[in-house]
């Protein structure tokens, strides 16, 4: 199965010292999935999704992407490294990240911020490379800040940028952590309505949220994160409906 | 190990010397800092430009430029306040008394010995940085910690000592050891100026033994030994004031 | 005194003109060549790894510990106790060498001919000042690319990661310009302390702009006036520093200041 | 005004003439003298010691009240300064490694490394008449000496006693030799070294007189002198 | 009426430079009134808050705590001042704030922070201020963690600390500044539960927010600000219900 998938993860553990935070994670995410990830603050989330693209090691497990097994070895001390540094940035730059604080790069303009990867990474020549930029800025709605510094945005245009950034190496998987938190209703408004274009577009996206509305109406798939483990999953209208698991009926209630 | 020939002993006086000036000009900067900091923040605009004038001509001019200056020149500007100070009180009961006997009211000169001038000097340019540094900290305290002391109607005296001052201590503290740091090794100047420290002690045995590097050697190691104890003392000092955060 | 302070004036400037190019060119030399010895010493006392963090820590200890005058004091007359007069060293002359011999004398002309070619530049009393001042410099400078690596925000690292960059791409397009830009008020600071610190070639004999205001003093016994001098002169100089400094913060700055409208 | 303790300004790094041992003191013969003169007047003398070349200003700026460091007495000098009568007269010599010669002539000296004490009588003359040579210009002697060995300058110059002392009777000194005749062209070098004062101090210039004359005259200086030196070093009458 | 009322603002101003923040706002808290505050970013929210309190200084209007006017003068430039300072202080003691970013004391431990203002400004012996913020800390649960500083707290213990600061003054009024904002859902909910109990209690509250639910259940009055004046107000049930201005049925529509 994990060879067709965009994205597979097997079995994954995480460990920060001797607190387990990850004990045993599957995932399989297929072209055009859009999956939101629950959970209660500290169960998890961020952790997953850094395990993914390896910005976390994690203890145990495989990750594939499009059926490619991202080689890991046991060093001693129960620590993993990967085997191949070549063929960990091959990887990431198929992932794009989209992070809860942005992490835009402050000394560039949204502009260099956009073809920096596609041209020092993937090596676009810089002119197609500013084409394409421009275009995407056109999509999030920012084309008239393209000169600007991240400094100098607000935290909507901030985090659109972020999200033309990932957007402009062409990823497989997006993924994104808590894309909202912080932003004000307005704002949260307007960002999930570009991720809801992303989603129609059939982009595949992997996204923690604490917003309901949108694990509700845009994604395909929700996963409920505790303790460590996948607590309830499903299709939203089932679970949100139906939910089997104590933990998960709590958690949507106290939600307002 | 090493053959002093006998200059253990004036080396050893002279890092006890050494000492001393650091930790008197130390003191001085300090409180010329806090003073300097205070005024550059205040709201009295001619204070403001003393301060300022102040910090701005001490950063501008060399440490031994402005030692020469003040051990020279400050010398002789007492000496001629003292001494027109004396005649215009002369002239003035002359014109009063016409049987006035020339007395000296101050001392025909004060001396200013390489001892204090060096302490003087010292404290005085590194008052400037302090200053510097004590307002850097006092503008570094979160203005919200500020407006909740407001808020619940302490008064400004209060604002200051319950929360401004020992939160601006904490900022202080790293820029406070950068500077002790650099006067530490900044006394080294004031065997230019004839002041025997270690450093002059090195250079007479130096010369007298012919055996410069020795001497200028184990004055190094005594820097670094000085340097090492000041680093760890600042460090415990600032594990003790951080206040740590997640 | 005020026409004897012209007079002072109308016949020793050129020597005050001199002293201050002299000041000028080892100031700007040294930061130049210190630059080169700081950024590797920088990355180096952050690696995990002790072989390169130690010998960078230790020489960032020793030449941060040590006054200047000191540095420069054991480079000078260090060279002198220890090298003088290396470039006319002989190799001892033995008779009939056996093979043995023959090796030892063929490792001591190396090293009379290494410490020769050491002397012929440390004879010279301004590359003496220039090497303390590139150290001296260099060490507080690596100080100053560690720090501001340091306070690179996790975040935008993590974010280059995460786009696939290598190790290499991350250091040079992410950290270090933007490190870069964050040293540039400290390093201001720095070059301001090295010109300062600058006026201590005069102690070996060097005629910078200190040396030249002893020289007047010494012609005139006008301390004041001969200090008062190269005091302002260093203030031109410095105000000059801060305001190209203040121009580089502008340029580079652009992205941590308030947006102009 | 009385005076009952005088001030004496030293120099420290100048052997034979004054000299810091190791355990701080300074001895030499311009503090014996000294010592001679102050008992000789009756009064107490304090030591200070003064980097040669602040020597005149702190004078001037009365950190004390008179220096006796072996001072020329010269035009130039006594534009700033008083001077009693000299009390000795060395000639300045030029001192360089044995075998390298010296021709007194500005194409001779041309690129040529003099190192001298800054603003000393030799400064002043080397710096006059051989404007090719390169001048070296150090604090103390004792720094001259340390370059000449280790080959930085080629000669030095400096009073020849200083230069006997303090260089050529020390271990290594066999290397080094006089080279060149002695000198002291009135001109540059005065009619011998004095006691330097303020110009208002006449009463003290005057007492110094005395008391030279009268240590002249009773062995005292004599005694002094051949504590340190086996030639004359007053110079002739 | 405002001889009566606990806190009234009668026709206030703020102009920031040349921008008109707040162009003349009413309000009226009675007894036990729990007033939210709407409005989108940048409404001037915030600043009319601030205003009641003199952190800033309004250009015109007035404020009556219990009846009391606080007295302000014009200076040259358009600026006011506080006649007497002494006054502003002793009022300032009287309505206690919790910001937006909590401003606990960093230096202090939380019954440090407690007892500051107590003991400092309203001179209760420091036993018996003791015994009382020991109090405070059992009712917001945060007993267990009186010795520690701020630092080391989550942000929704931080919020508890501040909100016990606040009540061991004994205010008049509270006034909240965004109490939930940067929190996650579950210590949103823990925050709001203490707010309600105040509420309960009878404690006279005005909360800036953007949480509806608290708005519509918790408070008897709400307050929408929009270009600096007062676009929509009343009883919750009322305005949420039947909104007449139609900026602010668009703002509760975008907010999920
Ligand atoms: N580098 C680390 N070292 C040690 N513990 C860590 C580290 N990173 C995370 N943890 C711990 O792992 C747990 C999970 O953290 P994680 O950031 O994944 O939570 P989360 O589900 O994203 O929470 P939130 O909603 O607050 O962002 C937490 O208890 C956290 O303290
Ligand atoms: N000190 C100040 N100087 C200049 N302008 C200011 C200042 N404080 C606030 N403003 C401006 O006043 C307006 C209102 O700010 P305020 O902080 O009151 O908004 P708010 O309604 O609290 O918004 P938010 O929901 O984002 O906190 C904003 O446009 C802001 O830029
Ligand atoms: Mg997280
Ligand atoms: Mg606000």
């Amino acid at each position: 199965m994990s060879q067709q998938a965009t994205l597979a993860v097997k079995d994954l553990h995480k460990t920060f010292g001797s607190h387990k935070v990850l004990k045993g994670i599957d995932l399989t995410a297929n072209q055009g999935d859009v999956i939101s990830i629950l959970g209660s603050s500290g169960s998890g989330k961020s952790t997953f999704l850094r395990c993914i693209n390896l910005l976390e090691m994690p203890n145990a497990g495989d990750v594939y992407v499009k059926g490619e097994l991202i080689k890991m070895k046991n060093v001693k001390g129960g620590e993993r490294l990967p085997v191949d540094q070549k063929q960990v940035e091959a990887i990431r730059s198929r992932l794009a990240m989209v992070f809860q604080g942005f992490n835009l790069w402050s000394h560039m303009t949204v502009l260099e911020n956009i073809i920096e990867a596609p041209v020092h990474v993937l090596g676009v020549p810089k002119k197609e490379a500013i084409e394409q930029g421009e275009a995407l800025l056109q999509k999030v709605g920012l084309y008239e800040r393209k000169g600007y510094y991240p400094g100098h945005l607000s935290g909507g245009q901030q985090q659109r940028a972020a999200i033309a950034r990932a957007l402009a190496v062409d990823p497989e998987v997006m993924l994104f952590d808590e894309p909202t938190s912080a932003l004000d209703p307005e704002l949260v408004g307007e960002v999930l309505t570009v991720m809801r274009e992303l989603a129609e577009e059939g982009r595949t996206m992997l996204v923690v949220t604490h917003e309901m509305a949108f694990a509700r109406d845009v994604s395909n798939k929700v996963m409920f994160l505790h303790q460590g483990l996948v607590e309830e999953q499903g299709a939203p209208e089932d679970i949100f409906n139906n939910p089997t698991s104590e933990r998960f009926k709590q958690f949507i209630s106290t939600v307002y | 190990m090493l053959d002093l020939q006998g200059y253990e002993a004036s080396i050893l006086s002279g890092s006890w010397v050494t000492l001393q000036v650091a930790l008197l000009s130390l003191l001085l900067a300090m409180l010329l800092g806090i003073v300097g900091a205070m005024s550059k923040l205040s709201s009295f605009a001619p204070l403001r430009w003393l301060a300022t004038a102040y910090t701005t001509v001490i950063r501008g001019i060399p440490d031994l430029i402005l030692m020469m200056l003040i051990f020279f020149g400050g010398q002789l500007f007492i000496n001629d306040f003292s001494a027109n100070t004396n005649e215009w009180l002369n002239d003035y009961f002359s014109q009063q008394n016409p049987q006035h006997e020339w007395t000296s009211y101050l001392p025909d000169y004060i001396d200013v010995s390489p001892f204090f001038a060096g302490i003087a000097t010292i404290g005085f340019i590194f008052g400037a940085y302090m200053a510097e540094t004590f307002r850097g900290a006092i503008i570094a305290v979160d203005k919200g910690q500020l407006e909740a002391a407001r808020a619940y109607g302490m008064s400004q005296w209060q604002v200051f000592h319950r929360v401004m001052f020992p939160q601006m201590m904490r900022h202080a503290l790293p820029g406070f050891g950068n500077n002790w740091l650099v006067l530490l090794k900044t006394t080294a100047l004031v065997s230019i100026i004839g002041l025997e420290d270690m450093v002059k002690a090195a250079g007479d045995a130096g010369g007298s033994t012919q055996m410069p590097f020795t001497f200028y050697f184990i004055v190094a190691l005594i820097f670094l030994f000085f340097t090492a104890i000041s680093t760890t003392l600042l460090k415990r000092a600032e594990q003790k004031y951080a206040i740590v955060t997640r | 005194m005020q026409f004897e302070y012209v007079q002072l004036l109308q016949q020793e400037w050129p020597l005050y003109l001199e002293g201050m190019w002299t000041t000028f060119w080892l100031v700007a030399l040294s930061l130049f060549l210190g630059l080169f010895i700081a950024v590797p010493a920088g990355i180096m006392r952050n690696s995990s790894q002790a072989k390169w963090r130690l010998p960078a820590w230790a020489f960032i200890y020793f030449f941060r510990g040590t006054p200047l005058l000191i540095q420069l004091f054991l480079i000078y007359y260090g060279a002198g106790q220890f090298l003088g007069g290396a470039d006319s060293w002989q190799v001892t002359q033995v008779d009939n060498p056996s093979a043995w011999q023959q090796i030892v004398l063929v490792l001591q002309s190396v090293w009379f001919s290494l410490c020769g070619y050491i002397w012929h530049w440390l004879q010279e009393a301004w590359f003496c000042a220039l090497l303390a001042f590139t150290l001296n410099t260099g060490a507080y400078t690596a100080e100053i690319v560690r720090g501001s690596i340091n306070t690179m925000p996790v975040g935008e690292i993590e974010a280059a990661k995460a786009f696939g960059m290598n190790q290499v791409k991350i250091m040079s397009r992410i950290i270090l310009p933007s490190a870069f830009r964050r040293a540039l008020p400290a390093y201001s600071n720095e070059v301001i302390f090295m010109l300062h610190g600058s006026a201590l070639a005069g102690v070996v004999t060097i005629v910078d702009l200190t040396g030249a205001a002893r020289i007047v003093n010494s012609r005139y016994y006008a301390p004041f006036e001969a200090f008062i001098t190269a005091g302002l002169l260093y203030m031109l100089m410095t105000f000059v520093i801060v305001y190209v400094f203040k121009l580089w913060e502008k340029r580079w700055h652009k992205h941590l200041k308030p947006l102009q409208v | 005004k009385e005076w009952k303790n005088v001030r004496i300004g030293v120099e420290g790094a100048y052997p034979p003439f004054s000299k810091t041992e190791a355990n701080g003191e300074v001895t030499g013969f311009d503090i014996d003298i000294a010592n001679a003169l102050c008992e000789e007047m009756k009064v107490k003398c304090t030591m200070v010691k003064q980097d040669w070349d602040g020597i005149i200003p702190a004078l001037l700026a009365r950190k004390y009240d008179a220096i006796i460091a072996t001072m020329d007495i010269t035009e130039e000098r006594k534009k700033k300064v008083a001077f009693s009568d000299k009390y000795q007269h060395i000639p300045a010599r030029f001192a360089a490694k044995k075998g390298t010669g010296i021709e007194l002539t500005n194409a001779f000296m041309k690129g040529k490394k003099v190192g001298v004490q800054r603003a000393t009588s030799m400064d002043t003359y080397v710096t006059d008449n051989f404007s090719d040579a390169e001048v070296k210009r150090y604090g103390t002697a004792d720094e001259a000496y340390l370059d000449l060995k280790s080959g930085r300058i080629d000669y030095v110059m400096i009073d020849s006693a200083a230069i006997s002392s303090g260089l050529l009777n020390k271990p290594g000194g066999d290397a080094f030799e006089f080279v060149g005749p002695k000198l002291n062209d009135p001109k540059w070098f005065g009619e011998g070294a004095g006691i330097a004062m303020r110009k208002k101090d006449t009463e003290l210039a005057e007492k110094f007189n005395a008391a030279i004359k009268a240590i002249r005259a009773n062995g005292k200086y004599k005694e002094i002198q051949d504590k340190y030196f086996d030639f004359d070093v007053y110079g002739d009458q």
